[in-house]
């Protein structure tokens, strides 16, 4: 084992794909200046050179829309969005172009597109500059999704969506990005569509999707001796692995979801609606979502905190439910 | 070249009248009057060249090479189509001689292009990739990113501004402050060509300019090539353009098939006659398209 | 009573609220040239002057933003987008600007801006024409949203809209456009967040969403006899009227969503987590929603009704929850 | 012009102080260096007039008439903030001067600017908008739209390109196919200019004409402001600028303030006692927002 950061995680997926595979390139803003303003592209360019290490002007919806050009006509652009809600500047490329395409050229056009968005809350940057999208790109169809919330996913997750032969929005948090975990050595990869069961417990499943997942772990201990927590990270949310989420739903009869974005029609309301469909008669309690307020995040850091679901409120949902 | 439009004008009719019929669907926009400027542009093109089209597109796959029965069949939603059924007038594809679909929304295929020219200059292949748009193109703002881009990486790149002097219902002159397209490109320092767009002779030439520019690694051109849409907007849409306008543009000496003919001394009997074996090939495509299966359900979930 | 189109109704209700309040105005491509592709704007040049009734070019983002600064310095845009998957090519003006900045401003700014948007779907458009989008816009904090499915409601909660000083997603289906209705002579508004009981049953609850209820009716008409369905039109999906629909599932104790867009993340999921939330305890069945097929929407006939859900669809569903 | 220009300046050090300290956080981009421009421009302005300000934007509320209190307030988030702690940096607001926000999306103020010069025309007031952007927004294809829109409606919009050669880490000459912005005004007919942006009298006299054309109902203008940005881009992002760049625009000589002063031939002690005032109102400033209680929970609730 070795200690690895969740950038450096992914700098190295992309190191490995980037040399197993010529088509693999990377394009976004400053991402060939210094490793880019996160550090996430640290070393291609002095690895691979300009020509695959593509600095951008801000013009979000030519490259967004050139990379998917690119895929078009044989190569496998990793595109940097540099904070997730500039995805909107580009949203015409998204979701009319590349979400699109496959489908309406009747599988002729594919798309091994990987998209890096940095998202995360809890910053003070206020509200364009942190906003959860996965429920966007869930909704319409056409992206795979996944939100890694560990160093180990980042690598094995974001190589997994670079072979992936289909848009792969990778949400990357960056309140994760700097702060050391173990991993192995060498290469591993974690497929598209598994979740992790992050603790096993017998009392409430609770669902998180990307950061929470630290926080669900922390209210599952300080509920040990009076509730017992399962906390299964999503990782994937689509595809989606209902068969972890259904067995544990069945073992406990009590599900709770925990994102950061608003509640209102996100992935939780999603989660609860499959699971009710299909577990019902295993629910003891209604199902709940736990989520970011549903308001534009304020700046303030008192009122941004109280925007965010803590390890306070999921300690409180869960004695609720338990 | 005078085959190639005559072919996408003939194709069209046919596809109006199958309209009329209720026998296609869907939102048709006819390219009648305007064939000189695919035509002229893809003259200049090989197989592996790419050709990025809008909601107008028929002329410019017909020009590209497209086989006009998969076209008509995918006209009427049948599984043998072009784009399997699954996209229509507006979304009719076959990489297989580079041409990457047409476009539903004014300016989203510019920076697909622009992507393909990237992925040429990439790989090393001296392709060339061509973005077709309307005036209405020239207002949304991803051109002007796309410009830029292509200028800065030299990338080899086309852009082909097909100025039929409306965009649905509205006049060029009520929308654009500047009446010459062809001025957008002087802030990124490529060249603007302003081009006959019913002269498919004028167009060829300034298209060869700029591929061979392109091929060279010399980068981008745009190319604003001035043209009239002679039918409506699209079936929905009636028509309330100027008379006097249309009779200018309706007249004969003005039609790009009838320049191209008169230049080329073709005989009205020899002119017949290749009228005749397009019609026979397009009898044969609408048989085709008939006789042909509605896809499965579920045949597009790519 | 009279007859009056869906489009007329709306037409009228532009009238009177700008006979009414010289602030507002309308912008749109073509809606100054024969009341627009659509006819959604007939008359008002002539009776308002060109100040009022603003044609643009082809720039969703450039006049959506501007919309939004002239609302932002005292006047009440109608903005028109002519389908609604065109909002993508604005969707940073409308979901990082418009979304954002009265919360942004702490309160100083407020947008009275109503947002006419064309959709509906199986006009064999293709995937780039017919997208349905309110799960967007609900989840992304900011927006009301409301689906007017009848000619009575079209005309009334335009004007409700009109009236509301943030901003409001007028949603319009085409297929409901040119069909007459009986209304009443003169002026009504609709309230915001009133839900609407087009029929009453005691069995099972259908809620529609826009264009479906006329479906669900129908659905219901074949039903009759065999199960006794209520169907709610929700009108207003934000705000919701939850208490409506709640009643109705306090006394079927079943509950059946329709929509056109997808059911993944859809405004039916939201519905189903809310319900189970909120009466779990009076649900005799598990909740389900019915919605598009999850992908882009094909242009061949026979596939695009396959992946829009029927009358048959919807009375296969009653039956297997009844 | 010269006590704006030096308010912003210690207005900016003071905010750095406090960043460094922890008692301000979130991105905070820093002005210092870009101060004639706003200062220019605000002095061609009236009360009533619209400002439409970036992600870098506590000079272009303190040229605006900004409250120093109530801007130091929002920064540490406070209740009394303008923008009542729910906007921080990139988002403070005062329309009761006409200053509409900052944005933290580049470019994305632009069109709202628009929007209000709109509005001024629909009203029949006189009132222009102004709408700054760094040389990042002129490749935002929304800017391009906005101008086309604004010369064909002859709106009194006026585009102020703070073009301080970078775009956080990426210099002009990578990015821009053109190096002279102003160019971009031409295709759609409206005057570009280019101006020094660190002398405040150019600026001035550009943004006076704009204002004048802009009131006199002859539409909108472009100016391209040359500057550099002193600082690095944003608290988080180390700065790996040239040295010899640096050192060029460091000089004294260069300096906004500086070439201020020794134009108005300012003493040091003048200068001295000038700094002091501006310093004790800061002070307070700082004590203001010290003493300022948080927001409540749910105050941000518009
Ligand atoms: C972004 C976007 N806005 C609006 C439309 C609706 N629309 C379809 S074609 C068209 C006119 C296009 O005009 P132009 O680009 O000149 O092409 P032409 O139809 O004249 O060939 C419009 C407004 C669209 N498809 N996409
Ligand atoms: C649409 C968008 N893309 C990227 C960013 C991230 N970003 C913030 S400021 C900035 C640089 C802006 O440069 P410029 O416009 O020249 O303004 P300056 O910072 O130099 O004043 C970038 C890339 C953003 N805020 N918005
Ligand atoms: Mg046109
Ligand atoms: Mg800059």
């Amino acid at each position: 084992m070795r200690k690895l950061t969740y950038i450096d995680a992914i700098v190295e997926a992309m190191h490995e794909e980037m040399a197993r595979d010529e088509s693999v390139y990377v394009i976004g803003e400053d991402v060939d200046i210094k490793g880019g303003v996160w550090k996430g592209t640290v070393g291609l360019l002095e690895k691979f050179g300009a020509k695959r290490v593509r600095g951008t002007p801000i013009s979000e919806a030519a490259f967004t829309g050139l990379a998917t050009g690119s895929a078009m006509t044989g190569l496998r652009p990793i595109l940097e969005i540099m904070y997730m809600p500039f995805c909107y500047v580009a949203m015409d490329q998204f979701l009319n172009q590349m979400a699109k395409l496959p489908a309406m050229s009747g599988g002729q056009i594919k798309l091994p597109i990987t998209i890096r968005a940095q998202a995360g809350a809890g910053t003070r940057e206020a509200a364009q500059h942190s906003q959860s999208q996965e429920a966007i790109f869930l909704h319409i169809p056409g992206f795979k999704v996944v939100m890694p919330a560990t160093v180990y996913d980042a690598k094995g997750l974001l190589k997994s969506a670079i072979r992936d032969d289909s848009p792969v929005l990778f949400i990357e948090d960056r309140n994760l990005y700097y702060e050391p975990e173990e991993v192995p050595e060498g290469e591993w990869l974690v497929p598209l569509g598994q979740a992790d069961v992050a603790r096993t417990g017998k009392d409430v499943s609770v669902v998180t999707l990307g950061f929470p997942r630290r926080k669900a772990l922390a209210a599952a201990k300080q509920l040990e001796g009076t509730v017992d927590v399962e906390v299964i990270d999503a990782r994937s949310l689509e595809p989606l692995d209902m068969d972890t989420i259904g067995a544990s739903v069945m073992k406990t009869g009590r599900l709770l979801v925990v994102h950061e974005a608003p509640v209102r029609c996100g992935a939780g309301a999603e989660i609860v609606r499959r699971v009710v469909a299909e577990y019902f008669d295993y629910l003891d309690a209604e199902p709940r979502v736990l989520g970011g307020a549903n308001l534009p995040l304020p700046f303030s850091p008192v009122l941004e905190d109280a925007c965010l679901p803590q390890v306070n409120d999921i300690v409180n949902a869960v004695r609720q439910m338990a | 070249m005078l085959r190639t439009m005559l072919s996408i004008r003939l194709f069209e009719q046919r596809v109006k009248q199958l309209y009329r019929a209720g026998e296609i669907v869907g939102a048709i926009h006819l390219y009648i009057g305007e064939e000189a400027i695919a035509t002229g542009v893809s003259e200049a093109l090989r197989r592996d060249d790419y050709v990025f089209s809008t909601h107008r597109g028929h002329g410019h796959l017909i020009a590209k090479g497209g086989d006009l029965k998969r076209m008509m069949a995918e006209l009427m939603g049948k599984a043998t189509g072009c784009s399997r059924g699954c996209g229509g007038s507006m979304h009719m594809f076959d990489p297989s001689i580079g041409f990457m679909g047409g476009n539903g929304i004014v300016g989203g295929g510019i920076p697909l292009a622009l992507g393909a020219a990237f992925s040429a200059q990439y790989r090393g292949a001296d392709s060339v990739a061509v973005a077709y748009f309307g005036d209405g193109g020239m207002y949304q703002g991803v051109l002007h990113e796309s410009l830029n881009l292509a200028a800065k990486w030299k990338l080899p790149f086309i852009a082909v501004c097909e100025n039929n002097r409306y965009a649905a219902t509205t006049p060029v002159a009520k929308s654009a402050a500047s009446h010459d397209f062809s001025t957008y490109a002087a802030p990124h320092g490529i060249p603007g060509v302003r081009v006959d767009g019913n002269d498919c002779l004028a167009v060829h030439k300034a298209a060869k300019q700029a591929v061979a520019r392109a091929r060279a690694g010399q980068g981008a051109t745009l190319l604003d090539c001035e043209t009239y849409r002679v039918e409506p907007h699209c079936g929905i849409i009636p028509d309330d353009r100027p008379q006097e306008e249309r009779d200018e543009w309706g007249r004969i000496e003005n039609d790009p098939i009838e320049r191209s003919r008169r230049r080329l001394k073709i005989t009205q009997p020899q002119f017949a006659k290749l009228r005749a074996e397009i019609e026979s090939g397009l009898d044969e495509a609408v048989e085709f398209a008939r006789q042909s299966p509605m896809p499965k359900i579920g045949s597009c979930d790519a």
